[in-house]
């Protein structure tokens, strides 16, 4: 046993806090969970838990278009398909949050594969026009059907998550923390638990090669579909419960690029990088409010911190912190912290001498 | 019934031409996915609406002016913001994504988010059995195969209009041959913008000017161009007329739900590409179909 | 003759007006290599293409194993043992190159013939090794010289523990000494048996090429297409003084290549 | 000297691609560069022709954006190191890819008149593409078709055809022999010769040794980033140990 | 020295997309209100002048219901006001009222007139018991029983003017559920009311274009065209109306061709339309007209939801002096007894018996509304006319002072004189 935990300590001492990415992830989770501890303001609740919630939309956007290249324009539809479903369940069956979400989750996953199963002849911005239609036909049928969908006022009085703002919090970060895990798992191109993110790269990469290496890559596409729906679908649900109304504005345009536009500006083809995204640039909208000035030019601002950021770094926030903090080494491609002068394994020089 | 669907349908889709004529060569044939494109029509009606109604120039001049100040915001934009990052295509939709939101919020802490309009060329309104279409309705439909025929020159014809191919091919090997990569994306982005421009000299009047006006048009350019194949101007063209005559007939044959219009047009575009994944007019290699 | 292995009978692919390839048939043995030879253009590549279906040929059979596999998906092809290379490289660029094998070794043909879980990578280095660049297993492919490229190429395919290998030009590119190298371990490959961890049943083998003089070194028997039509097929000796195939192809120089 | 090149060195990240290659192509001279796979020498005539700059330029603020670049490259008595790419090709200095990079969705002609970009005079232009036609005729069969789907051979042949499109003073080829018809090389190769017998300088890599020693008057040999040799053929075949490591033969 | 006591202030929270006509009018209305009430002494509190403090929050609602629902959050929990006033988008103001009732506190929605959002109060009284109906503000219900009323003013006025015994209307509302109602009213009603349904469409509120439908109803004859819009559809039908000279009259509901700026948006195509308005140039209350001036003078645009806004604020004022506190639930008491006599009519709210609760009450003698119709530049106020109502006899002799009488555009006239 005592052998165990030092084992398990001298892991997480070498993989984790050995890589100043790794730790600074740490820390962060580590504040999320005691935030209602240290700051317990409503409102910076409120925030946090839709950063939390955003995260995970924007998370699985990275995981379906980042990693697979299956450039989504119309990522909402999952969102907004499973925030529908979750509140008509439970507007008009009285079904209680914790099964709603779960069942909004699987409707993600049949949005998924509606969009997936055409999808798998297009590519690129062909593909990309097909998904950004999709919702917006979508907010079309739902006109149809106003007395279901409650039109252009959405479905309201939808029950809340749970009967406090802190335990709305926990329940969203857990979940939250859990997808986000399990996204990063699946993605991971180095594990060598689950081989996936090795596949998902390749079909990225070169859809024609992969399949020439024997990967069935249509199984592989719909399977990314569908789990993205699926998490795109737990944050909807949440959302749902959380906001307590599902209207068409979750499947307009402008809801479809947020996710991107969190993604790109944390790091694309990283998970992390999404999540990061969400967590600067939507606080720091919502805190900027506070202020008279701020609140008249905080998209301007928002705006500007984008376009700036991604001039400089454009491959996004988290990638260009790491390039600068970490190292790779030249020989073993293991992650070193910058300040090293050779590799923590292999002993390799990490800086060029002449 | 049918020529009304007919003549209402032309003139939609001659809107919609002129709307995606600059954004078919930008997107299109230089692949460079400027989301702001429809943002640069805006910005071209608020001039119009600036100097003609707020300094009360005559409109002629005010057109020629708001054109030519495009042409530079375009090249301007695109040397400041997408430049630096032309090697990173999504970086380039997002901070043209970004640009466009900063033009809304920029017009709309300066002028409010009111609805306003622009005087058309000439009032009134030609009458074809029965049929009415505006003046302006015609000159965009005029206007929009004018610059068909004048881009689908500049690309076959000019060296220029054959760089913007190739750039948009293979960055890296144009440069080998001399071309200058960004001074081509420059004039290419002009080009775009001096067409958004006059978008918004030519539809504007008939649609109304405000803030939000740039987010419909922007997915029918983009669903024009690629209905009718990314690198083909005559496609986006196409395209934009056969989304118009979509949307004419469901009002003409379901007028409850009329309101569908911009649903229906985009399961048309859907429905196409499913059977044609490259757009009419793509170019598609057998081996890489998926 | 062996029982018939890969057979294509009379297949034809038109773009157009063009007919790439026009009414081929041919047969590779179980045990055979094969070189496909050919001016350029002849439709060698596509006529690889579509025993892979890649293309979908306009008409005309192909069968492995007395199966009819014409036009299936690549990939259920692949699974059922042959592997293609592309002339025009395409690795998957922002992978390693270990990684870009390990995704063959990842197919389901390759996990049911091994114990994958534990060795996917040690598969995949051997397969490197083998190609002779392990010691870039590491680096993305998008950093590896041309030559290498070419190389992984087989590595990618020989992954996938083909019984059919259709190589497209494996030594474009390699410079004498590793064409040289390469050519013999294609032999040694072909021949089967133990290679470290890899276990070569022998896989026959197409190979495309213009090295002409590297080709007939390891080939058995050579089938020789013009215009997509197959003009002339036999032993190196005989088609290298094949009137015909050297008006076409070759040119003048003919003694080099025999040795 | 026409092209002088002093200390080139290239670091990706921190890969050392090149490491101080001097070298020195004459005026009208033919030389080619040879060695095994991966030793820097479509590096180096990318350094030459600008585009490890171009990249390096393009890819900043990313870890494959981190390239060093230094030596200088001096090219008909001007420094040209920090000019752009396309300022280079304008002066004349023209790569062949390697790989036969076409523009893929564009048709033949377009390709060929792609690579005229720089020349305004139509007359010059038309004279050109008679040239290329003539030594690759297959191009000229195929002038409507999508260049991606040319085979491999004739992607190459059009690449060739599209350097030459552009009148180079220096004209750099990077492999051009790869996936060529035993014909059509041996073609290929009289045609290059043509080319530099008309007043053209040619800076060649080739894997074929013994077709590049035929041509060049003068042979660099490149392994691992440095140069490992210099001479004529005679010199270079007749050093045992340069021909057993370096050469293969 | 003595210590002087600091009186705190009552803080009102004024939400809206600010950055639009809705918001901005809102908060025109609710500083026009309070400077008027603080510079009058303020709100007397149990006997304490208190000066009335308004925060300003953007709920960016029409482009993001999330920003609303943060927005509402912060007034309460950051700035800590005692009351909000403001909505615009239903969807958004439906999630509002979620806030709302979380924290208790009293929302009085200007903006929004679709009648769920009292019904809620009616099915969970306790927990929406928040919520007021702005002044002003007329339910859609009743928006539709409004414009039949001008419909049939307007059909009256083709019948003599034109001779056409059946008036032929076309129906061209926006497709949104509070119109839904009101097309499905007008289908089974306007035969009764001696005119023909000649069609129905259901355009977008987004709308760029409606050539096409108008193109279509023209074919079909329509001498009316009767309307409701929200959204910016309204503009367009308008000014493309104008421009091609449909020959048929357009009557019903356009909330922008309520705002000044729509006739320069317009191009003045929008002349000879008739809208329903809050408030108008006319003597509603002996409030109105002096209410209308200033504002105009102040902020050169005509009031519409500021009416409401204003109102509001002052009959809240009342509500509070009444209780002599700001404690929630003695206010929300006496807000159920208000009888206030403001710019835009009578307010006095629904019980909680109605299926609308804390509702406005409509009709003659309460909040009516008005037909306004633009001529030249100018609204002119059109109905009440000062006849019955659809046969209800209640309506007839009212007519406020300043009304003036209905007109067909010249182009209709012309056109169908020629055919008769
Ligand atoms: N998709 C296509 N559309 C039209 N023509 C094509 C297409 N693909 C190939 N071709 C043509 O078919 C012919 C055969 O091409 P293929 O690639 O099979 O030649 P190859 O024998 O492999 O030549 P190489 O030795 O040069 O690689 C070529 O002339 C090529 O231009
Ligand atoms: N972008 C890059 N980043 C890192 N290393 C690179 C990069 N490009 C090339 N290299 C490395 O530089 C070395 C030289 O590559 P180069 O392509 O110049 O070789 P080459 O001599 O042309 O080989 P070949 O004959 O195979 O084409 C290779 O080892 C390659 O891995
Ligand atoms: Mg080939
Ligand atoms: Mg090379």
């Amino acid at each position: 046993m005592g052998s165990y935990l030092y084992r398990l300590y001298r892991g997480f001492q070498g993989e984790i806090l050995a890589v100043p990415g790794r730790v600074i992830a740490l820390i962060f989770v580590t504040l999320l969970f005691l935030l209602p501890h240290i700051i317990p303001h409503p409102l910076v609740l409120k925030i946090f838990s839709l950063a939390a919630l955003f995260a995970i939309f924007a998370a699985s956007w990275d995981f379906l278009s980042g990693f697979t290249g299956q450039l989504n324009l119309g990522h909402a539809l999952f969102f907004g398909v499973s925030a529908y479903s979750a509140a008509l369940l439970n507007v008009h069956l009285g079904v209680p949050p914790w099964a709603t979400i779960p069942i909004g989750a699987i409707a993600g996953v049949i949005a998924g594969l509606l969009v997936g199963i055409p999808a798998l002849r297009l590519r690129g911005f062909y593909l990309a026009l097909v998904t950004l239609a999709f919702p917006i036909i979508l907010i079309g049928v739902i006109f149809v059907f106003p007395d279901i969908t409650g039109g252009e006022l959405g479905l309201f009085g939808v029950d809340r998550l749970s009967g406090s703002r802190v335990l709305d919090y926990y329940i969203i970060l857990l979940v939250a923390t859990a997808s986000i895990l399990v996204m990063w798992k699946l993605t991971d191109g180095r594990s060598k638990i689950v081989r996936t993110g090795v596949i998902l790269h390749a079909i990225r990469e070169d859809e024609i090669t992969a399949r020439a290496s024997g990967i069935n890559t249509v199984r592989y596409k719909l399977m990314v579909f569908s789990i993205s729906g699926f998490f795109a679908g737990v944050a909807g649900g949440l959302y749902a419960h959380y906001i307590r109304i599902a209207g068409p504005s979750i499947l307009e345009l402008f809801f479809s690029f947020q996710p991107i536009i969190w993604t790109i500006f944390g790091g694309i083809v990283t998970i992390y990088g999404a999540v990061a995204g969400v967590f600067i640039l939507y606080p720091l909208v919502e805190l900027v409010r506070l202020h008279p000035v701020g609140e008249i030019y905080r998209i301007v601002l928002m705006v500007l911190i984008l376009i700036v950021v991604l001039l400089f770094m454009p491959q996004g926030i988290t990638r260009w912190v790491r390039d600068h903090i970490e190292e790779i080494c030249p020989r073993c491609k293991l992650i070193n912290i910058r300040t090293r002068r050779y590799c923590r394994a292999c002993r390799a020089p990490l800086r060029a001498e002449k | 019934m049918v020529e009304a669907i007919l003549i209402n349908g032309l003139v939609l889709g001659g809107m919609y031409a002129v709307l995606a004529v600059g954004f078919a060569l930008v997107f299109g044939v230089a692949k460079i996915l400027n989301m702001a494109h429809t943002a640069f029509y805006m910005v071209g009606a608020y001039l119009i609406l600036i100097m003609s109604i707020m300094l009360g120039f005559p409109s002629l001049p005010s057109i020629v002016l708001a054109i030519a100040i495009m042409g530079i915001t375009g090249r301007v934009i695109y040397k400041l913001f997408l430049d630096r990052v032309k090697e990173h295509p999504v970086a380039v939709m997002i901070i043209s994504v970004g640009v466009a939101i900063l033009f809304q919020e920029v017009l709309l802490i300066g002028f409010g988010g009111h609805f306003r309009g622009i005087d058309p060329f000439i009032h009134g309104f030609v009458e074809i059995g029965g049929i009415r279409a505006a003046y302006q309705q015609v000159i965009a439909i005029v206007t929009s195969l004018l610059a068909l025929v004048a881009i689908r020159l500049l690309l076959s014809k000019t060296q220029v209009g054959n760089a913007i191919r190739a750039v948009a091919e293979d960055r890296e090997i144009a440069n080998v041959m001399g071309i200058d990569v960004s001074r081509i994306c420059v004039i290419t982005m002009g080009i775009s913008a001096v067409l958004a421009a006059v978008a918004g000299a030519v539809v504007a009047p008939v649609f109304m000017v405000h803030p939000l006006m740039w987010l419909h048009p922007l997915t029918i350019v983009l669903a024009a161009v690629v209905l009718g194949g990314l690198g083909s101007i005559k496609g986006s063209i196409l395209g934009a007329f056969i989304l118009g005559f979509a949307e004419t007939a469901v009002i003409f044959l379901v007028p409850m739900g009329a309101f569908l219009r911009g649903a229906v047009g985009l399961s048309v575009m859907v429905v196409v590409l499913l059977l044609r994944p490259e757009g009419l007019f793509g170019v598609v290699f057998e081996e890489e179909r998926l | 003759m062996a029982a018939p292995f890969l057979e294509v009978e009379n297949l034809c692919k038109h773009f157009g007006e063009l007919r790439a390839v026009d009414g081929a048939s041919f047969h590779v043995g179980q045990d055979e290599m094969v070189g496909l030879i050919g001016p350029n253009g002849a439709g060698k590549t596509t006529l690889m293409r579509l025993i892979t279906g890649i293309l979908k040929p306009t008409s005309g059979t192909v069968r492995f194993k007395g199966e009819d596999i014409t036009g299936q998906d690549t990939a259920k092809i692949v699974n059922k043992g042959i592997a293609p290379t592309f002339q025009v490289v395409k690795p998957f660029r922002h992978l390693p190159v270990g990684a870009n094998v390990m995704v063959s070794c990842l197919c389901p043909r390759a996990k049911r013939r091994g114990d994958w879980v534990k060795t996917v990578e040690l598969r995949a280095r051997d397969a490197l090794e083998f190609c002779g660049i392990a010691d870039l297993a590491l680096e993305p492919a998008s950093v590896v010289s041309h030559g290498d490229l070419k190389r992984l190429e087989v590595a990618r395919a020989i992954a996938t523990e083909p019984e059919l290998l259709l190589l497209d030009e494996p030594f474009g590119g390699l410079s004498p000494a590793e064409t040289e190298l390469m050519g013999k371990f294609l032999r040694r490959l072909h021949r089967g048996g133990r290679f470290g961890r890899l276990h070569s049943e022998g896989p026959a083998m197409v190979i495309v090429e213009h090295k002409l003089s590297d080709l007939m070194k390891i080939v058995d028997r050579v089938i020789v297409l013009s215009f997509g039509q197959i003009i002339v097929e036999g032993t190196p000796d005989e088609v290298v003084r094949n009137k015909e195939v050297i008006e076409a192809y070759i040119g003048k120089e003919v003694s080099s290549l025999v040795s | 000297m026409y092209l002088e090149i002093k200390d080139l060195t290239v670091l990706y990240d921190r890969a050392m691609v090149l490491n101080g290659v001097s070298l020195t192509v004459g005026k009208g001279e033919f030389v080619s560069l040879v060695g095994p796979n991966g030793a820097g020498k479509t590096t180096l005539l990318r350094a030459i022709a600008g585009l490890v700059k171009w990249e390096k330029d393009t890819l900043k603020g990313t870890r494959a954006g981190r390239i060093t670049l230094e030596g200088s490259v001096k090219f008909d008595g001007e420094e040209v190191t920090n000019l752009p790419a396309h300022e280079i090709a304008r002066r004349g200095l023209i790569l062949c890819p390697e790989r036969g990079r076409p523009f893929r969705e564009m048709t033949v002609l377009d390709n060929l008149r792609a690579g005229a970009f720089g020349c305004k005079d139509k007359k010059v232009v038309s004279r050109n593409l008679e040239r290329v036609y003539h030594l690759f005729p297959r191009l000229k069969e195929r002038e409507k078709q999508i260049s991606g789907t040319l085979s491999g051979g004739e992607r190459f042949m059009l690449t060739i055809g599209r350097a030459m499109m552009s009148q180079p003073k220096l004209f750099m080829i990077d492999e051009p022999s790869v996936g060529l018809a035993p014909k059509v090389k041996e073609d290929l190769f009289a045609r290059v010769k043509e080319i530099y017998e008309q007043g053209s300088t040619i800076l060649m890599t080739e894997q074929d040794v013994s077709f590049a020693f035929d041509l060049a008057g003068r042979n660099y040999v490149i392994s691992k980033g440095h140069l490992v040799g210099e001479g004529t053929a005679k010199d270079l075949l007749a050093d045992e140990s340069l021909r057993k490591t370096y050469l293969g033969l | 020295p003595p210590v002087v006591e600091e009186v705190p202030t009552i803080r009102i929270g004024i939400i809206g997309p600010m950055k639009f006509t809705v918001g901005e009018h809102t908060w025109w209305g609710a500083q026009m209100a309070a400077d008027e009430i603080n510079a009058a002494g303020g709100v007397n509190v149990g006997g304490v002048m208190h000066q009335i403090e308004l925060f300003k929050a953007d709920s960016n609602e029409l482009l993001s219901v999330v920003d609303a629902v943060s927005a509402m959050e912060r007034l309460i929990t950051v700035d800590e006001v005692d009351f909000v006033i403001g909505g615009a988008r239903t969807e958004a103001v439906l999630a509002k009222q979620e806030v709302m009732a979380d924290h208790g506190v009293i929302f009085i929605n200007v903006g929004s007139a679709h009648p769920e959002q009292c019904m809620r109060l009616a099915a969970d009284y306790e927990r929406y018991r928040y919520f007021f109906r702005g002044a002003a503000v007329v339910n859609s219900r009743y928006l539709g029983k409004m414009i039949f009323a001008l419909v049939d003013m307007v059909a009256g006025e083709i019948r003599q003017e034109l001779g056409i015994e059946t008036p032929k209307v076309a129906i061209m509302m926006e497709k949104a559920v509070w119109t839904d109602p009101i097309v499905a009213a007008a289908q089974a009603k306007l035969p009764k009311m001696g005119m023909e349904v000649v069609g129905v469409w259901r355009p977008s509120p987004i709308a760029a274009d409606v050539t096409a439908e108008l193109t279509a109803i023209k074919d079909a004859g329509a001498h009316i065209i009767m309307t409701a819009y929200l959204g910016p559809v309204g503009v367009t039908a308008s000014r493309q109306w104008g421009e091609l000279e449909i020959p048929a009259a357009k009557v019903g509901i356009n909330t922008d061709a309520q705002s000044k700026r729509h006739w320069v948006a317009t191009g003045g195509k929008v002349e000879w339309e008739v809208t329903f308005n809050f408030i108008g140039p006319v003597e509603i209350t002996p409030k109105t007209i002096p209410f209308y001036t200033r504002f105009l003078e102040r902020f050169g645009d005509f009031p519409y939801y500021s009416a409401g806004v204003y109102d509001s604020i002052y009959l809240l004022k009342e509500a509070i002096e009444r209780a002599g506190t700001l404690e929630t639930y003695a206010v929300i008491d006496e807000l159920k007894k208000t009888d206030f006599l403001g710019v835009g009519g009578r307010v006095v709210f629904t019980g909680i018996d109605s299926p609308y609760p804390h509702d406005l009450v409509w009709g003659p003698g309460y909040i009516t509304g008005l037909g306004i119709q633009w001529r030249d530049g100018e609204l002119v106020v059109v109905w009440p006319d000062g006849r019955a109502v659809l046969g209800d006899k209640a309506w007839e002799g009212i007519r406020f002072e300043g009304t003036v009488d209905y007109k067909l555009p010249p182009w209709m006239v012309e056109f169908w004189k020629g055919r008769q």
